[in-house]
């Protein structure tokens, strides 16, 4: 399944927004994706976790050059997308699609599902000749299972579950390599939920495709990915296969984490970690281990040094210098 | 808990969009308004075919008939006897037919300003929002500029400097008015920016003029159209308030704000002279009023259903 | 308070809240639409009890009507609430509020929207007693505030009681609203989906120090969520709401050991679980009705797998498979035994 | 209440906009004057001759290049010298270089300021007065007939001609009741009739928002939150409602000012009232420039005034703004 | 129609002059509501009414006019000799004192004069004057008035310019503009700008013993308000607030002659409505005869001079009544000939002539119903095939210094008001027929030096030079004279008031029965 050579790398990718109110004095920044590194390969689906504020819908939207990263390196089948003019980043985009959170926002309501769809082919007229447009709409549609006559419908007229539907047509209609989820269930009713995470399972299968999923459920992120990323304050802190997150979590914060997932079984519930406090200010973040504030584990040398992401086990990084396993 | 009934009966609501016949059963249960629409549609066709409606030409005097109360005879330059249904002003001239052709002047000034100013107004407000920096920066400060010379004192500045007449008061309102589509415009391209259809469309790759054309301009129509009919209320009476201080329209061009103006001199020996082309003015403002805040209350979601009930 | 008798209290056998066959009915511009169905249910004295369902499943409208805090128009109500032996729905609007938010209070989803801006939370606080405890002082009102923000960890209270509701996070927030809601010491205390906007370790946080306070004020809890494992983790028994109506009532381990609803069965299936790795979620085919459109019959019919011709004419009613386990399915037996 | 560094940062920061704003107003004012005639021109007349317009044009600093002009302009913007009056002609204006103050223009206009500021405030207290009760009564019973008609009511009060209406209380208060003087200046009763003259837009535009935003406050969830909680009704609209629903209302009540402050050019001029609304009527018509200049600039002056008290009742109102 | 004042307040005034005694002041204040602000309170701005309303109570002059005659009268001369042909000795009143305490000498005069009519000041004022005039001091009580040509009208002019406080000018100069210090019956008090005026009765005015006094204070003060709305200027007569108001219309007039409580007098004026036409535009045809012919014939003035204009008396087809010098006896007015002035235009055009659009200007509020006036004579004009464009300039308070000239890239006429308070041919012809006027539409070096000749001639001579010039002038078609403008006025009732031509706002003539 995995591939010798990466189809996306991310290197040291770094947003950093202007503080609010600091217009001026350029050293106040809000660190929201600080040297983040990653490597995604061709059908594989990376999941990443974390809490609202640390930075991973920053990243999903870095990596795709809908932000503008501050440093670092994109490189998707080799050629880094940082540095391509916006003209030739958008016929890049083609490869590189993304699912949105809120299926409500995220479709045009004056634009009906046909004109989604096929607005990339009027940007990009290669793409797909005119006649065969409409068959292309149909054969999308009945493939997220919805119907032909949808086309001419504008989005309003359909429900949550639908509209998320119509939102992964539209990412699929322009034969992306690479899908960029974000949040893309949390919008979604538990029993829509399930159907849209068969869906996409199905479509990765059949148009071979790879996934980067953000979602802070973790349940969810459990099932859909092969690897995953754990962000805390802009930065990963631990990153390895899914048995390895979920089977033997190493950084605090993971552990944390996956303590505090409600589980329906209850019998199985483990020791509880409640972490205090909340995430700090990406404006303002701790010294040295960012997590050191409300870790249960903390030393006084965290505060000194940045703990690196370091090779655990097998592709099992961590980012904490008191694990000594 | 509005909100909670518009989102658990129908999820059509979430949206800003609404079907056009919701908009005619919520207009026919709305009389005043209903009335309010005929009125204006009536008033627009005959200011458009105001040759054929006009029973008198408004231009030629009959200094012989002059100032005639409503529904006199009086023998025109022909020598026939004719009817003037709204009477006649100081120099005869019937006041129907002035009022009609007054209606074409008066809101083709409204209408044709509003249409530039808007047009301008939202271009650079789309513009302003859309790229931020040193554009918006530009624009806005435009904007604050002349949001705080008040329009009226622009107006009545600029038109001395450059003299009254049509085209002159059409170019100085939309140079006083442009700045409060720009500022409805940026604020709402603000927050359609971030909106995720609009990042969609970016992620497939379309330019920023499509993105600002095709995602961004058309949903902000409903607010702008609700603007627009306020300034156009709006611009009636700011001709008419001009057209008293002598720096509107140059006459014989019939005009209402000419007409109430002229007669106000004769206000308490020919009331019709200035009542009429008043209450022509109030009624057109008063309507166009009416339909705006009908139209702002169904398009809004958190007071929609009361309008649609 | 003054509804609070001492006998009442000592029929701890009288459920606190009873709730009988509740129906909501909004008129819209579309004909009326039925959002809530006939809900019945009681809390006992300090139990917590989970309403579980989707959007559009009629939780939200429940309690909304149970707190007075539907518009009627457009709303109608019709049932009964009973709060001990005050029937709130009847009940003239100053014996309901002297009820609502001193012995039923209620916490909200969205805390920073649900608190005023434009007030501190020490006003906030404040008035609850002022509009409550006529008799309370003003320093007595300022010290129970404090007292309160302490208890529900918002430090260091007795500055922060002057701070607006923008200048904390949402946790926060989520915090100040649960002191509003327990600062009369409320014998019910409905929360509505307190944690959804919330990240995890908040949650866990927000749901601990609900716990807690229940053990100390002996208060009973109606938590609505469509979060299965939230209710799991932290309610006695459970009602799972479907289509404006109850599908299934019954303790809550016990509904989810043997769910007796095809609904609460696909429900669980839809939860990824750890056994479910690397297969396909059994997923509830389908979209919940809309609510304008029932369907005739059972409305889960046309996404129920087990789906008969009977199910599609006649409304089920709530049969009992257990002693305190309902389901309203007309094959709940079957279900039950798989 | 709690006031930091960041309220007088906030009101420093809108103070120092309105200066700038001022400043590129009054240069687009000194400009677009400039392209009016020649004022040497203006001051002696059609029959003067050549030579001593050139004269007057040199002793007046026109023959300076235009940036010297400019730089004049500014400094006297700064020391609040806006220069002579061109109506009395040469004799004095020019000639008279001493300090002659009845003929600098700012002098004359700030003259005019008080009528024009007690006009403009007895306009919106008394259109506030009649504008709040009924807008939040509308709000209290939406889509009632009393709503109804305090709604159209109150657009027929944006959609009137001011002037008509003018010249009819005029007609009816004056003449036919003999309640009010006609016109003029004075005492209490000359203020009656314009500021009602003046009042019918205020009204309207207030009544409209007060209740629009008071019935868009009350669909917000802290309403039902405080409902929830059992707070009477009557509390939840005075005390929760009405704080947040203050702020549009408080906005519209500065644009009505502002409105009402150029509103008044037609009305002082109907009622004869001593205004700059008047005076800048006058001094266009007579193409007295520097008095046109200073006109402006107290009109401009009063509205960024007018614009800085709404930021400043606007951040008190909202705590956000307040407090960093 | 009122031609004179009403007959009912003329027998009150008779009554009343028989009655009055002598010194009869405590009649209270007198409000008199204008219809616009005086400029300023220069002693130039006396001499047109319109701009300095009842300035006359405060500044006086060397002469004055008789209100039934139009006789020059001795004011604050009380006699005057040409002793050369450029050269006039005043003898001035003795003891009258300016309100500043100072003296009027012949110091004061001669500064007084010099000051008003001096080229650097460039006050509007000399465009009443002839050649250029100055003053000198002969002794104490005579002061010369020199012209730079001969000037028979000097006397009458003398008329136009106020004498005021030589110390004033020659102290404070600034001030002169806004505190007017003359040697009326009344004392100026307070100018509050943008509202009134006032002033007080003078207990130490000559004229309270002079024997040839033209009046008697009655009332105690005189207030000058101004309102430029018609109605609000009428309202404040019925509501009580002022005992005059300027400037009513006919129907206004008809409306306080019928109601009670309240009059209108109405009495002809020294100013004229004239249509001007650019001889000197932009298009040749301007100059030509028949088209010029056409244009004149083709307006009906007669019908615009009964309907439109508010109140006026005829003139007979020139500017000035049958009592001016150089009144041309058997000049009619312009017929009203649409065919033939149709046909003149059809023959222009068949010529090959391209007709040019007419721009027909008038300035509002310089006239009543002026606006509808050039609205009916652009509509006229279209009539007979001559296009046009009407404009209005702007309104208000009109600035003579800021005159725009016609420019020689219009074709313009200019139906506007014209005063002469001489009633004299040669004064209009020095405003209106010169190459260097400042309102001048007609250039003609021949006619201009004809017409400068005559105003140096007197008596007959003069009166025919003149009037050969009309008729010359008439046969044209350099202006038109459309009619001669009554002034109304709305009293209380019991009003009596004895004013001239000229309508001054002189409140000794005024008193009140009731």
């Amino acid at each position: 399944m995995v591939d010798a050579k990466p189809l996306l790398k991310i290197e040291n990718l770094v947003k950093h927004y202007p503080a609010p109110g600091h217009g001026l004095d350029k050293s106040r920044v809000v660190r929201a994706v600080d040297e983040v590194s990653f490597t995604l390969h061709r059908g594989e689906t990376l999941g990443i976790v974390g809490e609202s504020g640390c930075g991973k819908s920053t990243l999903a939207r870095t990596l795709l050059r809908l932000v503008e990263p501050t440093s670092g390196k994109v490189l998707f089948n080799g050629e880094d997308l940082v540095g391509l003019s916006s003209k030739e980043m958008r016929a890049r985009r083609c490869q590189l699609q993304m699912i949105f959170q809120d299926p409500f926002a995220s479709l045009n309501p004056r634009m009906t599902v046909g004109q989604i769809l096929s607005e990339p082919w009027v940007i990009f007229p290669d793409i797909l000749p005119r006649a065969e447009w409409k068959e292309r709409i149909w054969y999308l549609l009945t493939r997220v299972g919805l119907s032909a006559d949808d086309a001419s419908r504008y989005p309003h007229q359909f429900s949550g579950g639908q509209r998320q539907r119509i939102g992964i047509a539209r990412a699929l209609s322009v034969n992306p390599e690479v899908i960029v989820c974000d949040e893309p269930f949390s919008a979604l009713d538990v029993s829509i939920q399930a159907q849209v995470i068969n869906l996409l399972e199905d479509i990765q299968q059949q148009f071979g495709l790879s996934y980067v999923i953000i979602a802070h459920d973790l349940s969810v992120i459990r099932h859909c990915s092969d690897r995953v990323a754990v962000m805390y304050l802009g930065n990963i802190v631990e990153i390895g296969t899914w048995e390895q997150i979920y089977g033997n979590p190493l950084h605090p914060y993971t552990q944390a984490l996956l303590s505090a997932m409600p589980e329906v079984r209850t019998k199985d519930r483990k020791e509880r970690i409640i972490l205090e406090g909340e995430v700090p200010s990406p404006l303002n973040p701790p010294s040295g281990c960012r997590f050191r504030t409300r870790c249960h584990r903390a030393q006084p040398d965290c505060a000194q040094n940045k703990p690196e992401l370091r090779v655990r086990a097998q592709s099992h990084q961590c980012a904490c210098i008191h694990i000594h396993d | 808990m509005i909100d909670e009934t518009a989102s658990t009966t129908d999820d059509t609501q979430r949206d800003a969009s609404i079907g056009y016949r919701d908009i005619i059963r919520a207009l026919v249960r709305d009389p005043l308004v209903l009335v309010s629409v005929i009125f204006l549609t009536l008033l627009i066709l005959s200011a458009i075919f105001a040759e054929i409606v006009a029973p008198m030409d408004p231009l030629i005097p009959n200094i012989f008939a002059s100032r005639l109360p409503p529904l006199s005879y009086a023998t025109g330059l022909d020598g026939t006897e004719q009817l003037h249904l709204l009477g006649t002003d100081a120099l005869g001239r019937d006041m129907l037919s002035r009022l009609i052709f007054g209606a074409r002047a008066s809101l083709f000034v409204a209408l044709v300003s509003v249409f530039v100013s808007g047009v301008l107004g939202t271009c650079l407000g789309v513009i302003a929002g859309y790229y931020g920096g040193w554009v918006e920066t530009v624009v806005m400060r435009a904007v604050d500029a002349f949001m705080a010379v008040p329009s009226l004192l622009i107006a009545l500045f600029v038109l001395f400097i450059i003299g009254g007449g049509l085209v002159n008061m059409i170019l100085i309102f939309a140079l006083v008015r442009w700045v409060v589509y720009a500022r409805l415009a940026r604020g709402i391209t603000l927050s359609l920016r971030e909106t995720q259809f609009v990042e969609a469309a970016r992620a497939i790759g379309a330019s920023n003029a499509r993105i600002m054309l095709r995602h961004i301009l058309p949903n902000m129509i409903s607010p702008l159209l609700v603007l627009a009919t306020l300034e156009i209320a709006l611009l009636v009476l700011a001709e008419a308030g001009l057209s008293f201080l002598g720096f509107g329209l140059v006459p014989p061009e019939p005009s209402w704000g000419l007409m109430i103006s002229r007669g106000r001199e004769y206000m308490r020996e020919a009331w019709w002279m200035i009542t009429l082309p008043g209450l022509a003015i109030f009624l057109t403002t008063l309507s166009l009023n009416l339909i705006a805040n009908w139209f702002r209350a169904v398009m809004d979601p958190v007071q929609r259903w009361r309008w649609l009930m | 308070m003054a509804v609070v008798d001492v006998k009442a209290d000592m029929q701890s056998d009288q459920p606190v809240l009873d709730v009988r066959d509740l129906k909501v009915t909004f008129q819209t511009p579309r004909g009326h639409v039925h959002a809530v169905n006939g809900v019945s249910f009681h809390v006992e004295k300090g139990e917590a009890l989970g309403i579980l369902g989707e959007s559009g499943s009629g939780k939200s409208v429940s309690v909304g009507a149970i707190m007075g805090l539907l518009e009627s128009p457009p709303a109608r109500i019709e049932g009964q609430v009973n709060y001990r032996d005050t029937e709130l729905i009847s009940a003239p609007a100053s014996v309901t509020r002297s009820i609502h938010g001193d012995r039923i209070a209620m916490i909200y989803q969205d805390a920073i929207t649900s608190l005023n801006p434009s007030l501190t939370i020490g006003n906030q606080i404040g008035e609850l007693f002022k509009v409550h405890r006529p008799n309370m002082g003003r320093r007595e009102i300022q010290a129970k505030s404090i007292e309160l923000l302490e208890a529900v960890g918002i430090q260091p209270a007795r500055e922060r009681v002057n701070s607006y509701p923008h200048e904390f996070s949402g946790g926060m927030n989520q915090r100040i609203m649960i002191a509003l809601g327990i600062a009369l010491s409320p014998e019910i205390l409905i929360a509505d989906e307190p944690t959804t906007a919330l990240d995890v370790t908040v949650q866990a946080q927000i749901m601990r120090l609900l716990g807690d306070l229940r053990g100390q004020i002996d208060m009973a809890l109606i938590l609505i969520t469509h979060d299965i494992g939230l209710v799991a983790e932290n309610t006695d028994r459970l009602m799972v709401m479907y289509g404006g109506g109850p599908v299934e009532t019954g303790p809550t381990d016990a509904i989810i050991e043997r769910p007796a609803h095809p609904y609460t069965i696909g429900l669980l299936n839809s939860i990824p679980h750890d056994d479910m790795k690397g297969k396909k979620l059994i997923a509830i085919s389908g979209s919940p009705p809309k609510l304008n459109e029932m369907p005739k019959g059972c409305v889960f019919a046309p996404r129920c797998a087990m789906a008969k011709d009977m199910c599609r004419k006649e409304i089920p009613v709530m049969t009992r498979i257990a002693p305190d386990h309902s389901s309203a399915c007309h094959f709940a037996q079957e279900v039950v035994d798989g | 209440m709690k006031i930091n560094n960041a309220f007088f940062a906030f009101i420093l920061k809108r103070l120092l906009n309105s200066v700038i704003l001022l400043v590129i107003v009054m240069s687009l004012v000194f400009f677009a004057n400039r392209q009016i005639g020649d004022p040497a021109r203006m001051v002696l007349g059609n029959g003067a001759s050549e030579e001593a317009v050139l004269n007057l044009r040199t002793q007046m600093g026109l023959e300076d290049p235009m940036s010297q002009q400019y730089g004049r302009f500014l400094y006297g913007l700064a020391t609040g010298d806006l220069g002579k009056t061109f109506r009395f002609g040469l004799s004095d204006s020019v000639r008279a270089g001493n300090d002659a103050n009845a003929l600098s223009t700012l002098p004359i206009a700030m003259d005019r300021l008080p009528a024009t500021l007690i006009l403009a405030g007895a306009t919106i207290i008394f259109s506030v007065l009649v504008a709040l009760p009924l807008g939040l009564y509308a709000a209290a019973r939406p889509r009632s007939p009393p709503d109804r008609a305090i709604g159209v009511l109150s657009l027929a009060g944006v959609s009137i001609v001011e002037y008509w209406f003018a010249l009819v209380l005029v007609l009816v208060f004056a003449v036919q009741f003999a309640w009010f003087p006609t016109s003029g200046y004075g005492t209490v009763a000359h203020v009656v009739l314009p500021a009602l003259a003046l009042s019918l837009r205020p009204i309207g535009r207030i009544t409209q928002i007060a209740r629009s935003s008071l019935l868009d406050e009350m669909a917000k969830p802290y309403i039902t939150a405080a409902k929830g909680r059992g707070i009477p009704m009557r509390r939840v609209a005075a005390v929760h409602a009405l704080k947040n629903a203050a702020i549009p209302i408080v906005t519209t009540i500065g644009d009505e000012t502002i409105n009402v402050v150029t509103g008044v050019i037609i009305i002082e001029t109907i009622f004869g009232w001593p205004g700059i609304g008047a005076l800048t009527v006058d001094a266009l018509s007579i193409r007295d420039i520097p008095l046109v200049e200073a006109t402006v600039f107290l009109l401009v002056l009063m509205v960024l005034t007018i614009n800085l008290l709404v930021d400043v009742a606007y951040a008190f109102l909202n705590p956000r703004l307040r407090i960093g | 129609m009122r031609n004179t004042v009403s007959t009912k307040s003329l027998a009150l005034a008779l009554a009343g002059v028989l009655a009055a005694p002598a010194h009869a002041a405590g009649g209270g204040e007198l409000v008199i509501v204008g219809n616009q602000e005086p400029q300023s309170m220069q002693a130039q701005v006396a001499h047109k009414e319109v701009n300095g309303i009842g300035l006359r109570n405060v500044i006086e002059q060397l002469t004055r006019l008789d209100p039934e005659t139009n006789e020059v009268l001795p004011m604050l001369a009380v006699s005057w000799e040409q002793i050369e042909p450029t050269v006039w000795h005043f003898d001035l009143r003795d003891g009258v004192k300016f309100h500043d305490g100072t003296d009027l000498d012949a110091e004061a005069a001669a500064v007084s004069i010099n000051w008003l009519w001096s080229p650097e000041n460039s006050y509007p004022v000399r465009d009443m004057m002839g050649p250029q005039i100055t003053a000198e001091v002969v002794d104490e009580d005579t002061v010369a008035v020199i012209t730079d040509g001969i000037d028979p009208l000097l006397p009458r002019r003398m008329y136009l310019g106020g004498i005021t406080s030589a110390r004033q000018i020659l102290e404070e100069p600034e001030d002169h503009s806004v505190n007017p210090i003359g040697t009326g019956p009344y004392v100026f008090d307070e100018w509050k700008q943008g509202q009134y005026w006032t002033s007080t009765a003078n207990p130490d005015w000559w004229g309270n013993s002079a024997d040839d006094t033209y009046g008697e204070i009655f009332y105690d003060s005189v207030r000058v308000v101004w309102r430029p709305e018609a109605l609000v200027r009428s309202a404040m007569v019925e509501s009580g607030e002022a005992q005059v108001a300027m400037f009513l219309t006919r129907e206004e007039c008809d409306r306080f002659g019928a109601a009670s409580g309240i009059d209108c007098m109405v009495k002809g004026s020294d100013t004229f409505l004239q249509f001007r036409l650019d001889y000197q535009g932009a298009h040749p045809l301007l100059q030509d005869q028949k088209f010029r012919k056409a244009i004149f014939t083709g307006i009906n003035w007669e019908g615009i001079r009964q309907n439109l204009m508010s109140l006026s008396e005829p003139l007979a087809g020139q500017m000035l009544p049958s009592v001016a010098t150089g009144f041309a006896d058997g000049i009619e007015q312009y017929a009203y000939d649409p065919q033939g002035a149709r046909a003149l235009v059809d023959e222009l055009k068949a010529a090959g002539n391209e007709i040019p659009t007419l721009e027909v200007t008038t300035r509002l509020g310089s006239t009543p119903r002026n606006g509808e006036m050039i609205e009916a004579i652009g509509a006229m004009l279209g009539a007979v095939g001559i296009p046009t464009r009407i404009a209005v300039e702007e309104p208000g308070i009109f600035n003579p210094r800021a005159v725009a000239k016609p420019t020689p890239d219009r074709s313009y006429a200019w139906l506007h008001v014209q005063a002469n308070p001489l009633m004299d041919y040669a004064l209009t012809f020095g405003a209106h027929y010169t190459c260097a006027g400042n309102v001048s539409v007609f250039c003609d070096p021949d006619f201009e030096a004809r017409a400068n000749a005559a105003a140096e001639l007197t008596g007959d001579a003069r009166h025919e030079a003149l009037e050969a010039l009309v008729v010359e002038g008439h046969e044209r078609h350099i202006v038109a004279p459309v009619g001669l403008l009554q002034r109304a006025y709305g009293v209380v009732e019991g009003f009596e008031w004895d004013f001239g031509v000229d309508h001054r706002i002189v409140a000794v003539n005024m008193r009140e029965t009731k």
